[in-house]
């Protein structure tokens, strides 16, 4: 661990502020300068977060940054593990996909300034900036703060369309943030009052095994899990990211709800590594196989295409909770624990990739059809052939089929959970492909059916819009040519894990 | 010391009866009140727990104090998106009966 | 005798906040809530935070308070007909539940450990690096000044979010209707006697902020206010928010800070770092932008989206 | 001198005090909104005055002074103004409440 500013440190800074400062900028300009800013700032970005990764991978080590040269309990510390810079890489890239395609959706007019595109092209920025701080905050606060620009980012895009349905679902969501923020901020301050730091390195050094620490995790993980959408907490998540449009539904289940369940694992794996509390963990993979089954079942009785997709990001949240019962264990750095702790990581980026794929696949299919009735797909396989096939490579990862990122992924959490004998967890998982696979061929087999009369769509969808849903896809199908063991990359920076026991 | 146990068990109770009203009340505006009363229940344990931190002639800790004021404003940001949201919703629900009957 | 007066005032408080979860009807709770932020504003001057008191009886209690009367005098209208009410085993359950939180809660405020950790002594040792005599002023500018920076932006991204609830055709228009100044308004006539003097008060309770309670976030409360005064009494009209020099000045505050965090690059060596002996300076030229931008993004959020088209 | 400057102070505040719990029991007890006005309005100005003059005697300058004097003018403008508007909407919504 580092205890000073690491070089390279300043390109975390970066990360935060060139989102942040193009959504300012896209303020004051306006109109079709929104959409340039954010255009021009897309390449910046993925620069700056692959830039990090490839320090972290050269270096080894983390990258730490002290803002305004305060060291931390006084100051705020930045800082990037192995785990940070896979997360900003993969932030990046989704955010690189879903602005090209968001082009032909929210075009921004000459002259006046309209109000979707204007919004869209800003909150884009935003939810990036506010994504990266997540990835890289090193101080309970600034996550606070940093979660909740989020979840002011997040909620304007539900209902960015104005209709009651997506405003109530809007609204919901808000409350449901709101309500899981305070509970993370009581946690904080119980965090505080009794340790004299928010810092999480100086936290995990000073943590002790006491009521005071177990109310404060618990605190802190409830009001994530109200975030994160875990079940029983999922009851916002469906309308709210099936009403968004398209590539902000994409955005919403891809990447937003991602970030609190990363506060969690960071949580869970590194500030509290010697409270090992295995019945803790056993009810988080609970709730997580609860989610699974539950949201399967529900998304296999959907009539509308959006809403289906919305339901399986309730399930897939459930496989990245697996992890917890699994990889929590006595000792540290057990060869499973790390085999199971990788497995849902991967999860979490390829059910990024392929959720974000099948929704603006979905959105493409909308906008030829003008509805998204699964039992009015009809045609649909001919008409727009490049969209389905997207839709069936993401839907390939979410059951877990090789090749894909999610096949590795399920396949990681399976043998850890067979070969710690833990084979409920198994049963879950296979179980949970069984229902994805389900409703993926419900859809793909209404989509390839003939149709009674010709399908004539309502309007022509490029193919280039089609081209960038299909990359994401591949994006997810690649992810399975991982190699099935635990990512060296990874592990940087974790402090429980010695890299060279796991070979 | 003993001076900040009565607030901090103040808080401990306001964050009770916020949750209570959260749960409780149908209306939105009312959750939305209810959330701000655990607000203040949780900023209120920051005071305390500043107050307690008290040291070379601060009457308080200053940061758990700072945190408070940033804490304050995001929760009013909170509370003015959720109530233009729940205005918007219910001008909209409005005439969206009245085009339907 | 001190404890006795803390004790009182911890009943009055969650007495109010009773009221505030138990009345039946929105607009009484709502009044109630606002009581309830004034004699929680005094409780913080028993917890020898000033600071904090006067943001609380500023945000907390008044502009919070402002916005939900608002709110409730516009959702009367509707109330009636979503008059349902919880069931009682619903209400049964909650209880137990809230019970038991809270006094989880308190018991843990009690096990507390008998010495305190506090970082008072560090932001005293650091303070007169950075010029201020207020620690709190120091901690919110210097030490975790990435936090404020933050959070301003979560301001202006809120007014953005309540800007996009505007239709369509409305975008770029004004927020609220337009107030006209009657012949004989007692409000005209206030507000011409309490905006200069609130303007003047405003910007003292900022500009002490460096030695004293008080502060950026405070005095621009009190000038946000004073703008939703002038409004409401017809004196002047909220501009269109598609107007460059709003959206300007808006922006200000965050757009300095910004700027010397990168100029901190290469004057301290560090994001929002500042030199020693132009700490002071700095801060100031941050926080005078800071203040102007905070007043109007606060006056904006309570003005709401846009309602009245933009004039050609 | 500060022993007569305390009672002084004391006599006032006390003095202020029963002033607010007058306007208080006639704003709980008058029948309609006009007269709980005029009980509020009338007993909370003189009391908060009576207040600020008890706590005159104790601050120690000219500024301080000044400033509660200030207190005072304001609420009385603010109190004066909110009572009007109060007795119109009163008056607008009819004779009863």
């Amino acid at each position: 661990m580092p205890d000073s500013a690491t070089a390279g440190g300043f390109l975390l800074v970066f990360a935060i502020v060139l989102p942040v400062v193009g959504a300012l900028l896209s303020l004051v300009l306006g109109g079709r300068h929104a959409e340039r800013v954010t255009l021009i700032l897309i390449p910046a970005g993925l620069a700056v977060a692959v830039a990090i990764a490839a320090s972290i991978w050269r270096t080894h080590g983390m990258l730490q940054y002290f803002v305004g040269g305060w060291d931390p309990p006084l100051g705020v510390a930045f800082r990037a593990d192995g785990l940070s810079a896979v997360m900003l890489v993969t932030a990046a890239l989704l955010i690189c996909g879903i602005g090209l395609f968001a082009r032909a959706q929210f075009p921004s007019p000459r002259g006046a300034e309209k109000r979707a595109p204007s919004v869209f092209w800003t909150l884009l920025l935003t939810n990036w900036g506010a994504l990266n701080a997540v990835f890289i905050g090193g101080d309970l606060f600034n996550l606070y703060v940093a979660l909740e620009l989020l979840t002011f980012a997040a909620v304007p895009l539900v209902s960015l369309d104005g209709r009651p349905e997506t405003l109530a679902a809007a609204l919901r969501y808000l409350l449901f943030a709101l309500f899981g923020s305070i509970l993370y901020l009581l946690g904080a301050v119980l965090l505080y009052g009794v340790y004299g730091t928010l810092d999480i390195v100086l936290l995990a050094s000073r943590i002790r095994a006491e009521p005071a620490a177990w109310a404060a995790i618990a605190l802190i993980t409830a009001g994530l899990l109200a975030k994160a959408a875990l079940y029983p907490f999922h009851l916002w998540l469906p309308p709210a990211h099936a009403g968004a449009p398209a590539p902000a539904s994409a955005l919403l289940s891809g990447l937003v709800v991602k970030a609190p369940f990363f506060l969690v694992v960071r949580l869970w794996f590194d500030v509290m590594p010697k409270i090992p509390e295995r019945a803790a963990a056993q009810v988080l993979g609970i709730l997580g196989a609860a989610a699974i089954l539950f949201g399967s079942a529900v998304a296999l009785r959907q009539a509308r295409l959006k809403l289906l997709i919305a339901y399986s990001t309730v399930a897939q949240i459930g496989y990245l909770f697996l992890m917890f019962p699994l990889a929590i264990k006595p000792e540290a750095g057990h060869p499973w624990s790390t085999f199971a702790w990788t497995g849902g990581v991967v999860q979490a980026i390829s059910h990024a990739f392929a959720k974000a794929a099948m929704f603006m696949a979905a959105g493409l299919i909308a906008e030829g059809l003008g509805h998204d009735r699964i039992a009015g797909l009809a045609g649909i396989g001919r008409a727009l052939p490049i969209s389905v096939l997207a839709f069936g490579l993401g839907g390939l990862s979410l059951m877990g089929l090789p090749p894909s990122g999610g096949f590795v992924a399920k396949a990681m959490l399976l043998t850890a959970a067979v070969a710690e004998g833990q084979w409920w967890w198994a049963l879950v998982v296979l179980m949970g492909g069984l229902l994805a696979a389900g409703y993926v061929f419900l859809v793909l087999a209404r989509s390839l059916a003939e149709p009674l009369e010709p399908l004539r769509l309502s309007t022509t969808i490029s193919p280039c819009r089609q081209t960038i849903v299909l990359v994401l896809a591949l994006g997810a199908v690649l992810l399975g040519f991982v190699p099935l063991e635990p990512l060296e990359l990874l592990q940087i920076g974790r402090p429980d894990i010695a890299i060279d026991r796991l070979k | 010391m003993s001076a900040a146990i009565p607030y901090g068990l103040c808080s401990a109770v306001l964050v009770g009866l916020g949750l209570f009203g959260l749960i409780t009340h149908p209306q939105p505006l009312r959750k939305i009140l209810a959330f701000n009363l655990i607000g203040s229940g949780v900023f209120l344990l920051f005071g305390v727990i500043a107050r307690r931190g008290a040291a070379v002639g601060f009457g308080g800790d200053p940061v758990p104090q700072a945190l408070v004021i940033t804490g304050l404003v995001v929760a009013f940001a909170g509370t003015a998106l959720a109530v233009a949201l729940l205005l918007r919703l219910v001008d909209e629900t409005r005439r969206g009966t009245l085009r339907d009957e | 005798m001190a404890l006795a007066f803390d004790i009182v005032l911890v009943l009055l408080i969650l007495g109010v906040a009773t009221w505030t979860i138990s009345a039946r009807d929105t607009f009484a709770a709502v009044v109630g809530f606002i009581g309830f932020g004034l004699v929680l504003a005094l409780a913080w001057v028993c917890l020898a935070a000033p600071d904090v008191a006067l943001t609380e009886a500023a945000i907390g209690s008044g502009l919070t308070g402002g916005l939900l009367v608002g709110a409730s005098a516009r959702l009367r209208r509707t109330e009636t007909t979503s008059g349902e009410t919880p069931s009682i085993s619903l209400r049964l359950s909650a209880g137990v539940v809230c019970t038991f939180i809270s006094a989880g809660l308190a018991a843990i405020v009690l096990e507390l450990p008998g010495k305190a950790p506090t970082l008072a002594p560090q932001v005293a040792a650091n303070l007169a690096m950075i010029g201020l005599d207020n620690p709190v002023t120091a901690v919110l500018m210097a030490y975790r000044a990435v936090d404020t920076l933050l959070e301003v932006v979560v301001l202006l991204l809120v007014l953005g979010g309540i800007w996009s609830l505007a239709p369509d055709h409305l975008w770029g228009g004004s927020p609220g209707s337009r107030h006209l100044a009657g012949p004989d308004g007692v409000l005209p006539f206030v507000a011409q006697l309490l905006v200069p003097v609130g303007i003047l008060v405003g910007i003292h309770i900022f500009w002490i902020g460096s030695v004293a309670p008080g502060g950026e976030f405070q005095g621009a409360t009190i000038l946000a206010a004073m703008w939703i005064l002038a409004t409401m009494a017809g004196l002047v009209d909220m501009p269109a928010v598609s107007r460059r020099w709003l959206r300007l000045l808006l922006v200000a505050g965050s757009a300095v800070f910004f700027a010397v965090g990168f100029a901190g690059f290469a004057m301290a060596g560090a994001f929002l770092a500042y030199p020693e002996a132009y700490a002071k300076l700095l801060i100031l030229i941050i926080e005078i932008p800071l203040t102007l931008s905070i007043a109007a993004t606060l006056a904006l959020l309570v003005a709401g989206p846009p309602e009245r088209a933009p004039q050609e | 001198m500060s022993l007569a400057l305390n009672g002084l102070t004391i006599v006032a505040v006390c003095a202020g005090a029963f002033f607010f719990l007058a306007g208080t029991v006639g704003l709980l007890r008058f029948p309609d909104a006009l007269s709980r006005l005029h009980a509020l309005t009338k007993a909370d100005n003189l009391g908060l005055g009576l207040v600020v003059l008890g706590l005159l005697f104790q601050v120690g300058g000219v500024f301080a002074a000044l400033k509660l004097i200030g207190v005072w003018l304001l609420t009385l403008l603010a109190a004066a103004t909110v009572s009007q508007l109060l007795a119109r909407a009163a008056r607008a919504s009819g004779p009863h409440e």
